[in-house]
């Protein structure tokens, strides 16, 4: 039994938060009850648990360009998030066949 | 390396010639002609190189197998490689005519230089894989020939051959990579070097693969719609060249990449398969209305024939004189079916554009006003036929007899049905052709009704110039078919 | 640590299960459209967990579908206006009694 | 662990596709096969195959998602019936059942071990270091350029669907957006990012995962963003620029191919100068696909008034 040294840690410890947010979030998609609610549910909780999951994998990174990449690949999914919760929301107000 | 270069005007060329049409537009036609002039004398100088020092072999990037990939022009592939200029040839002297509208002119030209393109890798090819890509090549430039024509009965026929093609192009790779997991190969003299268990699954799925793009009986389906709702021109390319690709790559996985993968059994349901294809494809041309479907169904049947030879150049038969018969005859059948049929498809051209319609009552008398291009359809039907002097009697002749000298009558009897089915069905468009009714046609000029003409000469001349086509296919022919003792 | 990324892929993926279920049970198009946004949100999880454990390429990947994650709602937004070719924010709500 | 991941990913694979093929209605199917596309990226990132996964990350779950929606909303515009997508017992059976014997067979027969070995010794004289490139761009080039033919191939049976009179109008439905929304405003923001990725992609692919055809559909995606927002106009199929664009990849890999003739063979890139002449073709290809692979996607010139 070698000890685990302290950004395995770090990173055991946000990965499994951001796992939780996962969880929460798919809840929220599964137990909200309208089309409007579930939206809000996912785009917050998703992208928080992926930040923490950037996070926790940026503490083993090796190289600034993975480093780099990570917080790239965060931003990106963060704003992809926003834009399509407002477009996909917008054409459910818009449209209400959307909403089922 | 004569050879080479020739190899290459003969591959690169084509595709060049596509993306200059696509840029030139107005002028496609005219780039399309100089790269089929270059094509012709390409297809000399590989023929001539052959029968002086033998097939030529090409290891492109000088990596040769197993990393690269092989070509090489062996008789099978020099043979082929000049009925497609020569069909490809005559097509654009029609074609010139009848695609002169932007949309029609702009997919066209650059899709049949692409077409021609596939054709020739394809027949060159020693690499599962790359036979792939090449097939590839050739279904979608012939979708889009389907495509362009008119009305939605041609977009349905279009997505039909899309979905079967597509289907019969996964089941093939599904076998391709079995062979490769198994021989760690892909190059065909490799994989016929050494064994693996998987051989007979994947040689199984790679059949079914190409039986659909074969239009083999019974996965023919998608051939009439799509080859009678072509544009005429492009009907005679996708009828006359199109399914031979799919064959030659049957005959060098049979043949050559895993002949010990085949036992008798199954070289015999291929051949059934084949009489499924003439008797179903000729009874169904007797029922049609319209011409183009009538040559549709004619050329199901057609195919048929070239799967006869399967049980008597491979099995107990294998390298006697009697395999090198059928093999030289089935081949021979397959060029003279490639000039006969385009000769038909293009008279079908001709013959809509001077009355607006391919109805059989529609074309009664034509023969008066049409005289040369009736007489061509007649010399292309009666090879069509097998009756002599062409070079579709000489085939029958060659298989029939391979078939009794095998003692395997039976096939040779499948042959002369087919010939009696295919003498039925041109009855009724030649009837039509030479009835006395006084015709109404706008003028087509005469040199256009040449065209078709010279294709069914050229297929007459088959039966008379059959020596030098028997010595050409001898070229790099597979033991089995080479005619020495076992 | 390879254990632990491999375990957090696992979950994240299960969570994706959950999302699984709202696409196949709607009952909005709108609802479908976003579970299969956190799928992908998730599949760029997986991806960054599993960059130090396979390859630090798979960062790459992870670049490429949070860059097109927003990609498919696009086009569920541009088909669901009237002509097929607009954006949902070119057309009044019709009946927002309930998305105000 | 590595059980547990491969046993979950796999479910969710065979999940996402049974219900794509096997539930009712067309959008639905859509949306599960942009799942799909997802799951098998990750299933070749698992398996250390990151090209493949580059590539089907941008095609399966990113350009074919739009194809298909766009296509499902045509459809009911044009008051198609709601066909119901329900693969028969018989296909599915037999589908299966291939499957099942090209697995058994597989496992059970050796492997031959494929041609690692071979590939290795002869990278350092293919002019790059990333075998997946050396493969593509000099082993079996022949190969890539037949594929890069073939993706216009592919344009060219799309086009032959316009009408004779619609060979005039634009590619693609006239596209449109609220000027200073949502959408034009991600079409701002995504294509500088999408270019970079995409020039990286390229530029990498020479020595890592990455490569024309990754690069090349990166760009055409961030590209049909900035077409959706209306922010570019659409070209006409005959568009000088646009056939020089779409020609002028395989042009490029032809002519280099030929010249090999001069240095000794048929697509032969000679060690010195392999890798100007493979990265030339990159750049040029990276261009075509990009310009291909959009247009594809955007279908046939449509009329500009809808019915």
């Amino acid at each position: 039994m070698s000890a685990i040294a302290l950004p395995d840690v770090l990173t055991i410890v946000l990965t499994g938060l951001g796992l939780l947010f996962f969880l929460a979030g798919t809840v929220g998609l599964l137990r909200f009850p309208d089309t409007f609610s579930r939206l809000h549910a996912l785009t917050k909780a998703d992208n928080v648990g992926l930040g923490l999951v950037a996070l926790g994998v940026a503490l083993q990174a090796e190289t600034w360009g993975q480093l780099a990449r990570i917080a790239l690949v965060w931003v990106l999914a963060l704003v992809a998030a926003g834009l399509v919760a407002q477009l996909v929301a917008r054409a459910a107000l818009v449209d209400r066949r959307l909403r089922g | 390396m004569t050879g080479e270069v020739a190899l290459a005007v003969l591959l690169l060329g084509p595709l060049l010639a596509a993306l200059g049409c696509l840029l030139a537009g107005r002028q496609g036609s005219t780039v399309a002609l100089l790269a089929l002039i270059a094509g012709a004398a390409a297809v000399v100088v590989l023929w001539d190189g052959m029968l002086r020092t033998g097939p030529i072999e090409v290891r492109l990037g000088g990596w040769g197998a197993p990393l690269g990939i092989v070509l090489r022009a062996d008789g099978l592939a020099v043979g082929f490689l000049a009925a497609a200029v020569v069909v490809m040839g005559a097509v654009w002297a029609v074609a010139r005519h009848d695609f002169a509208t932007p949309r029609a002119r702009d997919v066209f030209w650059p899709s049949s230089m692409l077409l021609w393109g596939a054709l020739n890798a394809i027949m060159v090819s020693r690499d599962l894989f790359n036979l792939y890509v090449g097939l590839e090549l050739l279904t979608l430039t012939a979708v889009a020939m389907v495509a362009l024509g008119r009305g939605p009965g041609a977009i349905e026929a279009a997505l039909r051959y899309v979905l079967y093609a597509l289907m019969g192009s996964l089941v093939y790779l599904l076998g391709v990579v079995l062979v490769y997991h198994g021989h760690g190969t892909l190059d065909l003299d490799r994989i016929a070097a050494g064994r693996s268990g998987a051989d007979a699954l994947a040689l199984g799925l790679m059949t079914a693969g190409l039986a659909i793009k074969t239009a083999l009986f019974p996965f023919h389906a998608w051939l009439p719609p799509a080859h009678a709702g072509a544009p005429s021109p492009a009907s005679a390319l996708l009828s006359a060249l199109v399914p031979k690709a799919g064959f030659v790559m049957l005959v060098r996985l049979w043949f050559e990449a895993m002949p010990d993968a085949t036992p008798p059994a199954a070289l015999a349901v291929m051949a059934a398969l084949g009489a499924g294809a003439i008797l179903h494809g000729g009874l169904m041309a007797l029922r049609q209305e319209r011409l183009k479907q009538i040559l549709a169904y004619s050329t199901v049947a057609q195919l048929g024939y070239l799967f006869v030879m399967f049980p008597l150049v491979g099995g107990a038969g294998a390298g006697t004189a009697g395999a090198a018969e059928a093999w030289a005859g089935t081949q021979i059948g397959a060029f003279s079916h490639a000039l006969a049929k385009a000769a038909v498809f293009l008279c079908a051209a001709l013959w809509i554009r001077a009355i607006g319609s391919d109805r059989l009552a529609d074309l009664a008398g034509l023969a008066r006003a049409m005289p040369l291009s009736c007489f061509a359809f007649g010399m292309a039907a009666v090879s069509l036929m097998g009756l002599p002097p062409s070079g579709g009697f000489i085939a029958k002749y060659l298989v029939m007899r391979a078939s009794f000298e095998l003692g395997l009558p039976g096939w040779g009897l499948v042959l002369a049905a087919g010939g009696l089915l295919a003498a039925a069905y041109f009855y009724r468009p030649l009837a039509a052709l030479f009835a006395r009714e006084p015709p109404r046609v706008q003028r087509t000029p005469r040199l256009l009704e040449a065209v078709p003409l010279a294709l069914a000469l050229a297929a007459a001349a088959l039966g008379v110039l059959s020596q030098p086509a028997y010595d050409l296919l001898q070229a790099g022919a597979p033991a089995y078919a080479r005619g020495i003792g076992p | 640590m390879t254990g632990w990324l491999l375990f957090a892929a696992a979950a994240i993926l299960l969570t994706l299960g959950g999302a699984f279920w709202r696409v196949w049970q709607g009952p909005g198009e709108a609802d479908r459209m976003m579970a299969a946004q956190l799928v992908g949100t998730g599949g760029v999880g997986v991806a960054m967990l599993l960059a130090p454990v396979i390859s630090w390429h798979a960062l790459d990947v992870a670049i490429v579908l949070a860059l097109l994650a927003a990609f498919a709602a696009v086009g569920f937004v541009k088909a669901s206006s009237p002509d097929g070719a607009g954006d949902p924010e070119e057309a009044e709500p019709s009946e927002g009694e309930e998305g105000q | 662990m590595t059980v547990l991941f491969d046993l979950v990913l796999c479910a969710l694979m065979l999940l996402a596709a049974l219900a794509a093929i096997g539930g009712r209605g067309l959008f639905r199917a859509t949306v599960f096969f942009v799942a799909y596309g997802i799951t098998v990226a990750l299933a070749w990132v698992r398996l250390g195959a990151i090209d493949v996964a580059l590539a089907e990350a941008a095609i399966g779950a990113g350009l074919t998602g739009l194809l298909l929606l766009g296509a499902v909303a045509r459809l009911r515009r044009a008051g198609a019936p709601e066909f119901p997508v329900r693969a028969g017992l018989v296909p599915a059976l037999a589908a299966a059942g291939v499957a099942g014997a090209t697995g058994w067979v597989a496992l059970r027969v050796p492997g031959a071990g494929g041609l690692w070995t071979e590939a290795g010794e002869a990278l350092p004289l293919s002019g790059v270091e990333n075998p997946v490139t050396a493969v593509l761009l000099n082993f079996r080039a022949w190969d890539t350029l037949l594929e890069s033919i073939v993706l216009l191939a592919a344009l060219l049976a799309v086009w032959a669907l316009a009408r004779e009179e619609e060979w005039e109008a634009p590619v693609g439905p006239p596209l449109h957006a609220r000027p200073g929304g949502v959408l034009e405003g991600m079409a701002r923001l995504l294509p500088p990012v999408g270019i970079v990725v995409g020039v990286f992609l390229v530029w990498a692919g020479a020595s890592q995962p990455g490569g024309a055809f990754q690069g090349g559909t990166v760009l055409a995606a961030v590209g049909l963003i900035a077409a959706l927002a209306g922010l570019v106009a659409l070209p006409r199929p005959d568009s000088g620029s646009w056939r020089t664009a779409l020609a002028a990849g395989p042009a490029v890999f032809l002519l280099v191919g030929a010249s090999g003739l001069a240095l000794g063979g048929l697509l032969l890139f000679p060690p010195d100068w392999a890798k100007a002449m493979i990265l030339t073709v990159e750049v040029f290809l990276t261009l075509s696909i990009a310009a291909t692979l959009a247009l594809l996607v955007l279908g046939p010139p449509q009329p500009r008034r809808m019915p």
